[in-house]
């Protein structure tokens, strides 16, 4: 049963908050200025609870079960996270309160500037940006910065390996970048050769994932860097796959010269059904003064009488800031609790489990689903989902049946460059026994896409809805709805 | 720590995979001897709150602090009800509902959310949201520069646009040929200075309602000059304000952009925040962002999905409208609750009660000799001060007395030293304003 | 898909929570003491928190739907109560503590007892027993103790109306009581035949409720409590139904001495899945220091300057404790919240609303459900569950199929006085529209009754579960699980 | 405030009824003109928040203090996972789960929570909670006086069970005839002492283990005591230090009580709490309270109901086991989830810890002149101290360096002004253990 809009819901009068009547004289108003109709809807707090209650319990999230979708790092988000991030000397500080008032927020978020930077080998951190393609655009800009400030304003050439996020070359296009897109090799590496040859003096750099989103790792990554270096290019590093890294690999020390991070993927913090996300960007010492402000920088010691004293600082050439105030500090609360409560160790145990568990995934299922690329893989994987003895059948069929056994399906239909892809990350936070549940069902469909096609075409079965019509939203376009027109007249 | 497997679970998974340990999945990495990561030893849960809590701690809160400090980030209550449901594991360990069978949830809201917005600006249409005000300005010029092909390059700042805002914008640009023009305008001269700027060159002209100063002025002629022009109108809102407030519509605006932190969502020093980004349903092909469609599903159950994708980066790549990719889902969220709770009348008494306390304020300012508050000029629940000694001075004697006076204009407008931006909202009892007054006047006679 | 249980998620070695190492150098262990096995699930945080939320989202709650489960008053459970009564001020506060440590929470209660006291007209108030049926045995034994002191050790018959909860006969049974069941009079009050042949000088009291379960005030009662306290008897309400009477009538006015409030009912606190409730008694003056201890009372009055004290006392003739501590504190918070927020007129507005929506609900089914005693009700009704000419039906097969449109069901079978009870009591917080859509589906459903009864018999259709054999339950009596045999070898 | 109504509705609503006013719903009430309430009028969400915040604030808690209070309730760390799922409208907002069909959440619940006490304690079965320890033990002594059917009447209870405790088995069978025996042996006896009160006539014998001193015992000789003259054996349990000890089961318990607070239930000033019962298998039909049975729905799933009612109110009325009706759901929920992410080993490393922790406490107060702790005993995370002074004096002394220091058991004992009653637990971290040395033995000094 559909649930009604809060718009159906409402009735004139209604109302689910109440405040204090004034307790000062009341001011003329502004009489020109007065609109005269809200369409906003009115119902009852109690009404309101239980709308987004029932809605809530239409989705899916990893709360609920397995949450495979690739290139996200759908892993368990700890309630002790949430609890922190509401603590009331975190939620209730104003962003332009003086720094005397906040040390405790500017010690976090100097800490986790730190932490990030210690476990990527960058020299400095901004934490400004609000998600990865934040990032990206910020870290691009700092490409495009670089070579600017140096007076070489030809350079606007920017390579794309052809399993790159769109966000990539949206980013780069978005940057004033002219984007061309460089092929993978048999082993799902860059293609050096056709690397070399765009090797050339209008080359701004070189967006990588690494481990890309095939989810192997670039064998030739150093090379890579250093043929970009050797001609005064730069080296993006898209880091929404540091999961398969922590404790493992410095993205710094293999060539990268600025990457992003997503808190909402490798530090847990939750992906809120969207968003926000997080994407601070670290950058090699070259680059630390182009960084967006305001950066936080430890400006007295301490001893053991006197704190530190933390202050926002201006990077002398930034490039200027990248939104309103200083990042999601929220998400930051969130990622230094991670970040603490796994020290060292626990992160070097996220990479370890996180890559264990989508090479054992991948075992279970490659006999049945072709995965290209025959390697070890790191922290996800991508199959195709589709067999020539079952023509009918897509990877979006798959996916819809999978829903059926209470899973997510992976991301479909990228990276662009395998056929039918199911991009599939388990993350860390799985057992084995729902991995071997996982693999039963993949193995289930398989056969029921041989035998029974139709169980797929119209699958989800079991959901509480079936297959949406996206076509007819695309052309009838309704996105909105609005009290009816008749609304209030008894 | 979160990672379950058991010594044996492991074992059998190596052997499955068939390497010998982990070591071998890891085989590809360069560096194989990585020294450990100079980083501490992990904590429990119990030490890690004990230390968060204490971090916070340290932090003067505005529940300790008395807090007249807006400029872009209003303190406002936000109902129990909100966060009650903000926790739910089904909303917030979700992502972007690109299944739509299993996030009628998420899309529902998505779906509520634009239609809030567009009821309380008068647009046609909202999208899923942008990551905060700022960045919503800085793509309504993309769009606006998209919807001219590069035909336009002039972009119109009102000087009293939110300055991050601005700086935003810059920051954005940085690549394109884009020529900025109007921020170095008199900040308090009038907005039909503006109007001399506009040309067939003007892709968009963008101002700010209530403005940065707090003041309301009415952007008919304006945006009636743009248009003339053939350029788009941009106004920036508070959304509070539109609870009593004329809806920038009705000044003709094509793209309305603002920072939907005050609709439920906490100060949190700066973030997560919500853009709030509407337009005429004519530019939705070029509006940027997720966007949410009604439709049916295969057993004639009305329901919706993201629709028009092919604007976006994940289809279109490098020809997309803009990069973004994850919003801000759950801060949008929160707004769409916060909105339903309030509704008409809410709004409309909330806006009112911001409206009347900040008057009360400015007038009991006013009869401070030598500070002068927002002199004959229309304004809603923030207004500039001109104090008889700089700003600076004034919050840091202030601060003595656990208050935060309000921003300083001059880290914005170098010419206005003396000039402090206070804004007062519900959460300032009257008893508050009394506080500052007093303290005002003290410290004004000594 | 039916969850699996907790035990068959078990895993050896898996943790969920880890504590720190001691930071005190270990002690020696009592070698006879300890034991060997200990036979718990081993799960991980992630595994708890899927488990837990999947299970609940089997759950019918007040936040879900619709829930008029007759005479537990399913109101809206306000979402401020949650996060006021979770302030580490109230939940980090040692029963024990000195009262000058606590005077917030002391000072709490004290204004919560005064709250009650004047909703109801009684002059004491014990906050200490922990639900209604506590505070009944509370009532009951101040009643026992009140005779005893006076040396009327005879006093021990104890009359309860047939339509009486079974907490109120076995509350009296349990304090020693001889309990008389008095029959009802047609127009569903006490029978003041009946009862006038019962008093006499063994008469202890009677247990009454008012309105009664049937949802009738009793028009009598203040004759009813006049003829007992004619013999020396005293008055017991039952104060479940007190929604109904919210600044509408005092019970104390009306004769009653001692009467329980139900907080989980009346004042919003939440039902939490069965509990925890809580049962202050009121008293008159005559039985205030025959009340639990401790109560609190203020000390010192307090000034402009200094604010008032409070502590606990133990009134005098105390029937002593009736449980550890001072009673239900995070049930008082909320509470007391819940009273202030409304106000005065707010309460009235309870009492109006709930008794409007159950007028009016009845008003629309009771041409198809016969209800018995043809008057107006209070805050409930109760309906029959049957029809001459659908011989199969009865009020279960109605409840089950309710289910499948969304709704809780009605209490079944009780009162015991009407045939195939449903007793239906809507609450104040919802909405006409809601009960429109019941009705219609209750009218509906009648239909079926007669056309299709097989569609009732075997609802529920649309949950997730559908009809659970509680004979098979009784029978075989599996009420525990546990490890598997062989748990922990490989 | 919560009442959805428009005046419209209310019309309507009057109508379909047959009434003109609400005041003609209310014509059967005795006294029509009842004069207002006597109460202030109601106030929104955010005042109320900003005065039970107050409230809050006024209290010193033990975030603030440092606290060894533990006398029955301990301050133990909630994992941050118990509240999250506490915090569901599915849970809290549901009532005893008499639908099954639409209760299965509440059902499984109680089940896993019957069979991990059950596990815990070594016994066959539990029920679904009473209110707190003190009502488990009066229900206790209630069903063993029922299995007797008034043919034993008297009742032993160790002088070191719980006062409180011991004072609600007084209150609840102030109506009976049942002879109580046993309290006013000397406190600092033996267990063993017990044994000679024990007859034909003893129904029950309860002790507490850890008993009300902490101290641990072996009852194995009193357990077979109270068996040989055909009595019942009732063992009161602090669950945590079932952890690290054997269960009751051991000494041949035939009932199990104890008060489940410590199993992530906040200290809440006192409730609500947690009654643990449990017993053998025999006794399921004389047990009181509710109780979850496995079965199969009529799809073939697997499910649960509530079972054997015919032992409870609403089924037997005055012939019931109890009265009980309402119980401690959701306290049982948390403890479900508590246990649930413990397993094995957290709950024997909890246990271990508060061990040690109160033996380096009780360690170094023995080297503090004229303070004696727990000498030659046995004891879990609590022990007693002898003080050069009475116990009142040195909380009040304590208290001033914001210590709480324990229970003052002349408030219970009378011979023992000096005895105080420490606890310690995972939430004292050494730092606070070594402050209250230094404060001792500075005091003791001065
Ligand atoms: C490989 C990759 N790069 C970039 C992004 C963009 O990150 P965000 O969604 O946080 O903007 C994603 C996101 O899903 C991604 O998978
Ligand atoms: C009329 C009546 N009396 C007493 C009770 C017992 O109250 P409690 O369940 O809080 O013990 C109930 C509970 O449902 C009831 O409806």
């Amino acid at each position: 049963m559909p649930e009604p809009t809060i718009f159906e819901l409402s009735k004139p009068n209604r109302r689910g908050i109440r405040y204090p009547k004034p307790d000062v004289p009341e001011a003329d108003l502004p009489r020109d200025f007065l609109r005269d109709d809200l369409p906003l809807p009115e119902v009852s707090e109690h009404e309101v609870i239980r709308h987004f209650t029932n809605i809530s319990q239409y989705n899916h999230g990893v709360d609920i079960g397995f949450y495979p979708l690739g290139s996200c790092t759908m892993k368990y988000n700890p309630k002790i996270n949430e609890d922190v991030a509401r603590l009331p000397g975190f939620t209730s500080i104003h962003p332009l309160q003086p720094p005397e008032t906040v040390q405790g927020a500017l010690g976090l978020m100097y800490e986790l500037q730190e932490w990030l930077a210690e476990v990527s080998g960058f020299e400095a951190v901004s934490l400004q940006p609000a998600a990865g393609a934040h990032g990206e655009l910020t870290g691009v800009l700092i490409i495009r910065a670089y070579h600017r400030n140096r007076g070489d304003e030809k350079r606007t050439k920017m390579l794309i390996p052809d399993s790159a996020h769109g966000t990539n070359p949206a980013t780069s296009a978005m940057s004033g970048m002219e984007v061309v897109e460089l092929p993978s090799d048999e082993r799902g590496n860059v293609d050096l050769e056709a690397l070399k040859t765009e090797c050339d003096d209008t080359l701004a750099g070189i967006m990588i994932t690494n481990p890309n989103t095939l989810g192997l790792f670039d064998e030739n990554i150093v090379e890579v860097c250093q043929l970009v270096h050797d001609v005064g290019g730069l080296v993006y590093g898209d880091g929404a796959n540091m999961n398969a890294l922590l404790g493992k690999c410095k993205p710094a020390l293999t060539g990268i010269d600025v990457m992003h991070f997503n808190l909402h993927k490798t530090f847990s913090t939750p992906h809120g059904g969207g968003g926000p996300g997080s994407g601070p960007v670290g950058v090699v010492s070259e680059l630390a003064e182009l960084l967006p402000g305001p950066v936080v920088v430890r400006t007295e010691e301490g001893d053991e009488e006197t704190p530190p004293f933390y202050d926002f600082h201006y990077p002398e050439h930034t490039i200027g800031r990248v939104k309103a105030f200083h990042g999601h500090f929220g998400m930051f609360v969130r990622a230094l609790t991670y970040l603490i409560t796994l020290g060292k160790d626990g992160l070097r145990d996220v990479a370890e489990n996180a890559v264990l568990n989508a090479n054992y995934l991948r075992a279970l299922i490659k006999d049945t689903y072709h995965v290209p690329y025959d390697r070890l893989c790191m922290h996800e994987f991508v199959a195709e989902g589709e067999w020539e003895d079952a023509p009918d059948i897509q990877a979006l069929d798959i996916s819809k049946r999978m829903m059926d056994f209470g899973f997510h399906p992976p991301t479909n239909y990228f990276p662009l460059i395998v056929h039918e892809a199911l991009m599939i990350e388990p993350t860390e936070t799985e057992t084995k026994e729902t991995l071997d549940a996982v693999a039963e069902a993949m193995l289930q469909i398989a056969e029921e896409a041989h035998e029974d096609p139709e169980k797929l075409k119209t699958a989800p079965h079991k959901t509480p809805f079936g297959r949406l019509d996206e076509v007819k939203a695309a052309k009838d376009l309704i996105l909105t709805t609005s009290l009816p027109e008749d609304y209030g007249e008894a | 720590m979160y990672t379950p497997h058991t010594d044996a679970d492991r074992e059998a998974m190596l052997e499955a995979i068939g390497v010998d340990s982990i070591d071998d999945l890891f085989h590809c990495l360069p560096d194989r001897d990585l020294p450990d990561l100079a980083l501490p030893e992990g904590m429990t849960e119990m030490e890690a709150l004990d230390e968060l809590q204490f971090i916070a701690s340290v932090n003067e809160s505005t529940q300790e602090l008395t807090s007249f400090l807006g400029a872009g980030a209003y303190n406002h209550y936000i109902p129990a009800a909100v966060d009650s449901l903000l926790r739910r594991g089904e909303f917030y360990t979700a992502y972007t509902p690109y299944q739509p069978e299993i996030s009628q949830g998420t899309l529902q809201s998505i779906f509520e959310y634009q239609s809030l917005i567009a009821a309380l600006t008068g647009m046609d249409i909202s999208n899923a949201s942008h990551y905060d005000g700022a960045t919503a300005v800085a793509e309504a010029v993309n769009m606006a520069l998209n919807r001219y092909r590069g035909r336009r390059t002039k972009c119109i700042l009102s000087p009293r646009l939110h300055p991050q805002a601005r700086e935003t914008v810059h920051t954005y640009m940085m690549g394109s040929d884009l020529q900025i023009l109007g921020e170095d305008l008199d900040p308090e001269g009038d907005p039909e200075d503006l109007i001399s700027l506009i040309d067939e060159e003007t892709a968009l002209v963008i101002v700010q309602y209530p403005d940065f100063f707090g003041q309301i002025h009415d952007y008919t002629a304006l945006g009636e000059a743009a248009h003339e022009a053939g350029a788009m109108f941009g106004v920036h809102i508070n959304p509070i304000a539109l609870g009593l407030l004329k809806p920038p519509s009705e000044f003709g605006a094509d793209i309305v952009t603002g920072e939907g932190q005050p609709l439920g969502i906490p100060l949190s020093f700066g973030g997560p925040y919500l853009g709030i980004f509407a337009t005429k349903k004519e530019y939705v092909r070029k509006m940027a962002g997720r966007l949410a469609g009604e439709t049916v599903d295969d057993r004639g159950q009305r329901g919706y999905v993201l629709t028009l994708s092919t604007r976006e980066q994940h289809i279109r790549r490098e020809r997309a409208t803009s990069n973004i990719c994850t919003n801000q889902g759950l801060m949008m969220l929160a707004s769409t609750i916060f909105l339903s709770l309030l509704g008409k009348e809410g709004l409309r008494e909330l806006a009112l009660l911001n409206y009347h306390k900040a008057h009360y304020a400015a007038e009991q300012i006013n009869t401070i000799p030598g500070y002068l508050a927002s002199p004959g000029k229309s304004f809603f629940n923030e207004f500039v001060v001109h104090c008889p000694r700089p700003a600076a001075e004034v919050n840091q004697m202030l601060l003595e007395y656990d208050i935060l006076g309000g921003y300083d204009l001059s880290e914005s407008y170098p010419g206005m030293e003396n000039g402090l931006l206070m804004a007062v909202t519900e959460m300032n009892p009257r008893y508050e304003i009394d506080y500052l007054i007093d303290i005002l006047a003290e410290e004004s006679d000594a």
